[in-house]
């Protein structure tokens, strides 16, 4: 049996952040000890997760009960391999994104920040509560408390464009989580009497198959933060946000909260077992299926950047559910793989889209054109993350896909090897030209400038400083990129610690 | 209708038997038909009988605002007010046997009547007031 | 069969009166005839009840020296506070009609509703106004 | 004498008294009238609590009305279920007089506010009587009381459509009140017992009686007309919307309660459990209404753009929750539907407090008024939002812990398809309270910092009373009442076990057990 030890370190994870938004509430006069509250508070984070990681290698799990409002209703944390892999991995990219976060908004003078931090400190607490609780009750509570969270972040501009979105955020979140995901947690509740993750499945034997299968598609419908196709346009509407949200939240803390969930429920509330005696494990690794390459050829039609990568990581997602329906080893690795991966690879992404908005004001694919030159470290970054994306070495994209070929074979599935490069090559299909535009299409200024030097030869009042007049984005947000993309190549490099928790979790689960 | 002589001397005449009458059916009310209820009522018509033939500004300076208003009130304090003195007198709420009023009989039968007493003076105040306020209207 | 509209007599008679009340308070569009409606719609119960207590050949239930057959007096004494509680609601309810006849000028229904309809799309008028202003 | 012990007594007796000093002590002073009627309630709640507490040590309280033995004299009864009801009543009561002294001076004439808290008071003695009664008839007399002064206190605002309202609400009250009537003679006639504990005794052998079925008939319409079941309810929207703010507070949240509770003291107290599920199938018929009136109030409330309107519509559904908990008879279903009683009591108290503030502040009912009034009045609209959370029914908040009462105890009944309907209801009351929060906090409001938008935004049509951002909340004397309503909102979401504790005990003892 696991060892556990009890210890109050996950609620100060989860409580550092909201402790924090008090001080920025009282702070809000005074921009720069707002700032440091926040930093403070990622930081503090980072090092309470890290603090309980030795723990957590030596095999043993942390177990905090915090109250129990009913019987059955209890607000219960237990740190385990999959959750701590999950908190390193928003909790570090917080602490980038916080950075990048300062710069963004300072640069574009945004309003109302002090709303925008707090409840970006909000949303980053309730991540860690999801990847911290114990029970399928405290899961809903903070998968909930995300969704309001992060509202305030999607409405921040306020113009009517991002109130419509906002209410299709909401609408989407909110409306399948209540429908679906709490009649899921009831039909459990009542089927179990209990609602504690258990390493095997808590629903094993303790309801009619007919009756499993449909708590399965409720829970698979009522997570809809893992925007599987149909229930995933409320994330290209997220879109509207600062870059900074799509960045973190909606390339990180909520979708992956939604796919970590629901690996959750796949692994820790049915168990691999059941789910292969259903059956309905391959039904679902379909359904993934459909929504990579449905939602890949729908992002090579987007000019938008942060649209294409929204439907990309729509499609990149549902690669972490389709590994976990594999149900086999080498699937779950790299479904769990894929989280972090992923994580890195398009937070580089974003923060890329959001430093070429930040000194260019351009959002279109299309007008990039020579954005490489004048912008050759972002652009440097942006390339790396798209390599990770594709899957191509050095980057870390290549590891989960290894993984997920090798679960497929495991399972003996081949369609899904055939899907994997289907997409593979579909996501070099709309990030490539990206990158070729980026770098060797000519720039509509030089062309303006030449345009212009001929017109006003002899005037001798050319400014030749002109074709430069783009520059990077501030300091905060290059250095922050560049550290993602860091961090892509050193995940491929010296993937050891995460694939030792990984293999935990599969050890625990099989 | 003051101007009638008949009229204002059969009323003259009646009214105060009205008003005995009033009492009488209330001292009776505790063993035979009538008590507090039925009392104000007739008290409240020989009232009213006094405001039909003399006028409702006449009426209202026999029967005053202020004093039905208070009365109002009065009589349901009586009531509950007895009601509350049985607790004190280690009984429960209106148990007036307890009341220190000679024995077990004796003292019931005076609680009944202060009982009885608090009805009736809410009941006519009350019915006067109600027909003050719906014929005192003017037509406005 | 005959039997049932004879011994029971009292029974029709309360029903009777009771729906002469019931339809007056439903269907009549003068709010004073409502009242009246309403008010034979509580006396109907009252009888209803008092026929309940009666007993063949009772007498009042006084207290004699010698016992005699009397009448359940339950039934009247509930029915005084039932006249009681009617008194106050009809007086609860004139003095509404009062007030509403005093700011309406009338006390048909309809002819209120349609005041109120005319007062409600003036206010829709005016509010749309001011949002093409 | 020890004075705890007839405390029963006591709390219908002083609120009546002083109902009548309150009025007195108007003609002297009309302040008064607000500091009697404040510490009225506020002793009345805690000898409610008092009871409540006793009760839960020692079970069932009977106090006999002048010492006459129960069948023949008027009992006051107080086990599990009334108790928690009384203190429920009395503190919403204490919480709303707190409130209504600013809000009864703009909304209320000057020289009527005397009678106001007269009234006041008779309804909160109506209210507390029906809950503490042990006599049917006494409970008729109550219901009466509650009503009358409930209609006078509906048309004693200064708007002329509130007449209207209160005087369908008074056809259709007496139309329930003496359906209410004719069910108690016949119950009369056939046991000649007006004690409902005798009664339950009684009944059984008859209960295939005509009579006994007609009464059973009467008595449920009648009720449900009383607490506004659909398709039952057309009196209430009017009612709660012209009402003066406080009067649509204290009735919301109290009154179709009380209404709620006599109903279940007649289905499973007078009547038994047995009864309404195998003689008579009146638990099916109110299954069905209530989902209806689930569905339906919430559907209506979608349609609203008057903010207490809406609220009364989703009232309508509400008490369509509290009759759906009781219809299933099993025990965890029924502790819903009670702890609904207390839940609902808080979050419609909280929602319609905050309609009076705003009221208050802006005078405006419309849902487009509340536009932008996050910057304006932080806390009012902070109450506001807890109370539309609660009411969707998201974790930590009461409206939670009532849903998962109320779907498991489904559930365990095997009724599969309430599941959907409490989560569809859920799905619209967020619809309708996201609408309005969304606009609280996100309208489109003047801000100096993005000119180029906000000249787009004055002219935005949905925004026809642009308001300033300047904080201007409601005076504290409205706030701080609103505020705890709030808290408690949370505090019974997180806390949930003192009031489930009782709440079970109370289920357990209506549906026959010890």
């Amino acid at each position: 049996m696991v060892e556990i030890v009890h210890s109050a370190a996950p609620l100060c994870a989860i409580g550092v952040s909201l402790v924090a938004v008090i001080l920025m509430v009282i702070s809000k006069g005074y921009p720069n000890l707002r700032e440091f509250w926040t930093i403070g508070a990622s930081i503090l984070k980072f090092s309470i997760v890290v603090s309980m990681l030795p723990t957590i290698l030596d095999g043993k799990v942390i177990e905090y009960s915090l109250y129990s409002i009913l019987p059955g209703l209890d607000i219960k944390f237990r740190v385990d391999p999959m959750g701590i892999f999950f908190a390193l991995t928003a909790s570090f990219l917080w602490i980038i994104t916080s950075f990048y976060s300062i710069g963004y908004m300072r640069a574009l003078k945004e309003h109302a920040q002090t709303r925008y931090f707090s409840f970006f400190a909000i949303a980053l607490s309730a991540t860690m509560g999801v990847a911290f609780s114990a029970n399928l009750f405290t899961t809903f509570l903070f998968y909930e408390l995300i969704t309001l969270s992060t509202f305030p972040l999607v409405a921040h501009t306020e113009t009517p464009e991002a109130i419509k979105s906002s209410r299709r955020y909401i609408a989407y979140l909110l409306g399948t989580s209540i429908a679906f995901q709490l009649s899921a947690i009831f039909l459990t509740y009542n089927a179990t009497g209990t609602l504690e993750f258990s390493n095997h499945g808590i629903l094993a034997g303790k309801a009619p198959d007919m009756l499993l299968i449909i708590i399965f598609i409720l829970f698979m419908a009522g997570i809809t933060k893992a925007a599987m196709m149909p229930f995933h346009s409320w994330l290209p509407a997220a879109m509207v946000a600062p870059t900074p949200v799509s960045a973190l939240l909606h390339a990180v803390a909520v979708v992956k909260t939604g796919v970590f969930v629901l690996l959750k429920v796949i692994l820790f509330v049915f168990g691999v077992d059941l789910l292969s005696k259903l059956g309905v494990g391959t039904a679902l690794a379909y359904f993934a299926s459909f929504t990579i390459i449905v939602a890949s050829f729908i992002a090579l039609r987007q000019d938008n950047l942060k649209l294409r990568l929204a439907y990309s990581t729509i499609s990149q997602l549902s690669y972490v559910v389709l590994a976990v329906a594999l149900l086999t080893p080498g699937g779950i690795t790299a479904s769990i793989m894929h989280i972090i991966i992923h994580a890195f690879g398009k937070i580089t992404l974003f923060f890329a889209a959001g430093a070429i908005y930040v000194a260019t004001r351009k959002t279109n694919i299309s007008e990039l054109n020579g954005i490489g030159k004048q912008m050759p470290l972002t652009m440097a970054a942006f390339t790396i993350g798209v390599l990770s994306m594709i899957g191509v070495p050095p980057a870390a994209g290549f590891i989960s896909k290894w993984y997920m070929i090798s679960g497929s074979i495991e399972a003996r599935q081949i369609p899904f090897i055939i899907v994997i490069a289907a997409s593979t090559i579909l996501n070099a299909c709309y990030f490539l030209p990206i990158v070729y535009t980026a770098y060797f299409k000519r720039h509509d200024n030089e062309i303006y400038n030449e345009e212009w030097r001929m017109l006003n030869k002899g005037y001798g009042m050319i400014n030749l400083n002109s074709e430069v007049r783009i520059k990077e984005a501030p300091p905060l947000m290059v250095v922050s990129l560049i550290l993602t993309a860091i961090g892509t190549l050193v995940l491929f490099f010296w993937p050891s610690l995460f694939l030792e928790l990984a293999r935990m979790v599969v050890g625990v689960v099989i | 209708m003051k101007d009638d002589i008949i009229i204002r001397v059969i009323s003259n005449l009646l009214i105060p038997f009205i008003q005995l009458y009033a009492l009488y059916v209330l001292a009776h009310g505790d063993l035979g038909p009538g008590g507090g209820f039925q009392g104000g009522v007739i008290f409240a018509s020989s009232i009213i009988l006094y405001v039909l033939v003399y006028g409702i500004d006449e009426g209202r300076k026999r029967a005053h605002q202020k004093i039905t208003d208070v009365l109002n009130s009065v009589g349901v304090m009586i009531y509950g007010g007895i009601g509350v003195v049985c607790l004190f007198f280690g009984g429960y709420y209106l148990q007036y046997g307890k009341l220190p009023l000679g024995d077990l009989k004796h003292a019931s039968h005076l609680g009944i009547y202060g009982i009885e007493i608090g009805v009736e003076v809410t009941v006519a105040a009350v019915m006067i007031t109600i027909f003050f306020e719906m014929a005192g209207r003017k037509s406005d | 069969m005959i039997e049932i509209i004879i011994g029971k007599y009292n029974y029709w008679i309360y029903i009777t009166l009771m729906m002469i009340g019931f339809y007056a308070m439903i269907a009549k569009g003068n709010l004073i005839k409502k009242i009246i409606g309403m008010n034979i719609f509580q006396t109907a119960v009252i009888l209803f009840y008092i026929s309940t207590g009666k007993v063949w050949g009772g007498t009042a239930p006084i207290l004699w020296d010698k016992a005699v057959i009397y009448d359940n007096p339950i039934p009247h004494v509930l029915m005084l506070t039932a006249i009681v509680v009617s008194v106050g609601t009809t007086a609860v309810a004139i003095a509404i009609v009062i007030r509403i006849y005093k700011e309406y000028g009338t006390m048909e229904e309809d002819a209120i509703l349609e005041i109120e309809r005319k007062q409600a799309e003036e206010l829709r008028k005016g509010n749309t106004g001011q949002r093409e202003i | 004498m020890n004075i705890a012990e007839h405390f029963p007594a006591l709390v219908i007796v002083i609120p009546l008294l002083f109902a009548l000093i309150t009025w007195l002590a108007g003609l002297i002073n009309r302040a008064f009238c607000w500091v009697i009627a404040l510490t009225i309630t506020f002793l009345c709640f805690l000898m409610s609590f008092s009871i409540l507490n006793t009760v839960m040590h020692t079970g069932r309280i009977s106090y006999h009305m002048g010492a006459w033995e129960p069948p023949w004299g008027i009992e006051y009864a107080i086990d599990y279920l009334n108790g928690f009801v009384l203190v429920v009543v009395s503190f919403i009561a204490f919480i709303v007089t707190l409130y209504s002294r600013k809000s009864v001076g703009l909304e209320i004439d000057e020289e009527k506010s005397p009678a106001f808290y007269s009234l006041y008071m008779l309804l909160f003695t109506g209210l507390m009587g029906m809950t503490i009664t042990g006599d049917i008839f006494n409970l008729y007399v109550f219901i009466e009381i509650t009503s009358l002064s409930g209609y006078a206190l509906i048309a004693i605002g200064r708007r002329r459509n509130s007449l209207m309202a209160s005087f369908n609400y008074l056809i259709l009250g007496t139309i329930a009140a003496t359906f209410i009537l004719i069910g108690i003679g016949y119950l009369y006639m056939v046991t000649g017992s007006l004690n409902m504990a005798d009664l339950r005794e009684k009944l059984p052998p008859l209960y295939h009686s005509r009579v006994v079925l007609t009464a059973f008939g009467f008595f449920t319409v009648g009720l449900s007309l009383k607490l506004a079941l659909f398709p039952l309810h057309i009196w209430l929207p009017n009612a709660y919307t012209y009402a003066p703010s406080v009067v649509s507070a204290i009735m919301a949240a109290t009154s179709t309660k009380v209404g709620a509770y006599a109903m279940l003291r007649i289905l499973f107290t007078v009547f038994k459990v047995e009864f309404d599920l195998n003689v008579v199938p009146v638990t099916k018929i109110l299954l069905v209404l209530s989902c209806i009136a689930i569905i339906a109030g919430s559907i209506l409330a979608i349609s609203q753009t008057n903010i207490k309107r809406m609220l009364a519509y989703s009232s309508v559904g509400q008490i369509g929750y509290i009759v759906l908990g009781t219809t299933m008879a099993n025990q965890t279903a029924m502790t819903g539907s009670i702890i609904h009683i207390l839940n609902h009591a808080l979050m419609k108290g909280t929602l319609f407090l905050v309609a009076g503030c705003v009221v208050y502040k802006t005078g405006i009912e419309d849902i487009s008024g509340l536009k932008g009034m996050g910057q304006k009045m932080p806390f009012s609209m902070a109450a506001f939002t807890v109370g539309a959370l609660s009411m969707v029914g998201v974790p930590l908040t009461v409206g939670f812990i009532s849903k998962w009462y109320l779907a498991t105890g489904a559930l365990k009944a095997g009724m599969w398809f309430i599941l959907p309907i409490i989560l569809i209801s859920s799905l619209l009351s967020a619809i309708y309270f996201w609408r309005i929060i969304e606009g609280i906090y996100f309208a489109p409001a003047v801000s100096s910092q993005h000119s180029e938008v906000s000249t787009y935004r004055s002219l935005d049509h949905h925004n026809p009373h642009p308001v300033s951002r300047s904080r201007d909340d409601a005076p504290p004397g409205m706030l701080i009442p609103t505020l705890i309503l709030a808290g408690l909102c949370i505090f019974f979401g997180i806390a949930a076990y003192i009031p489930v504790s009782v709440a079970e005990k109370a289920a357990n003892m209506l549906l026959g057990g010890t």
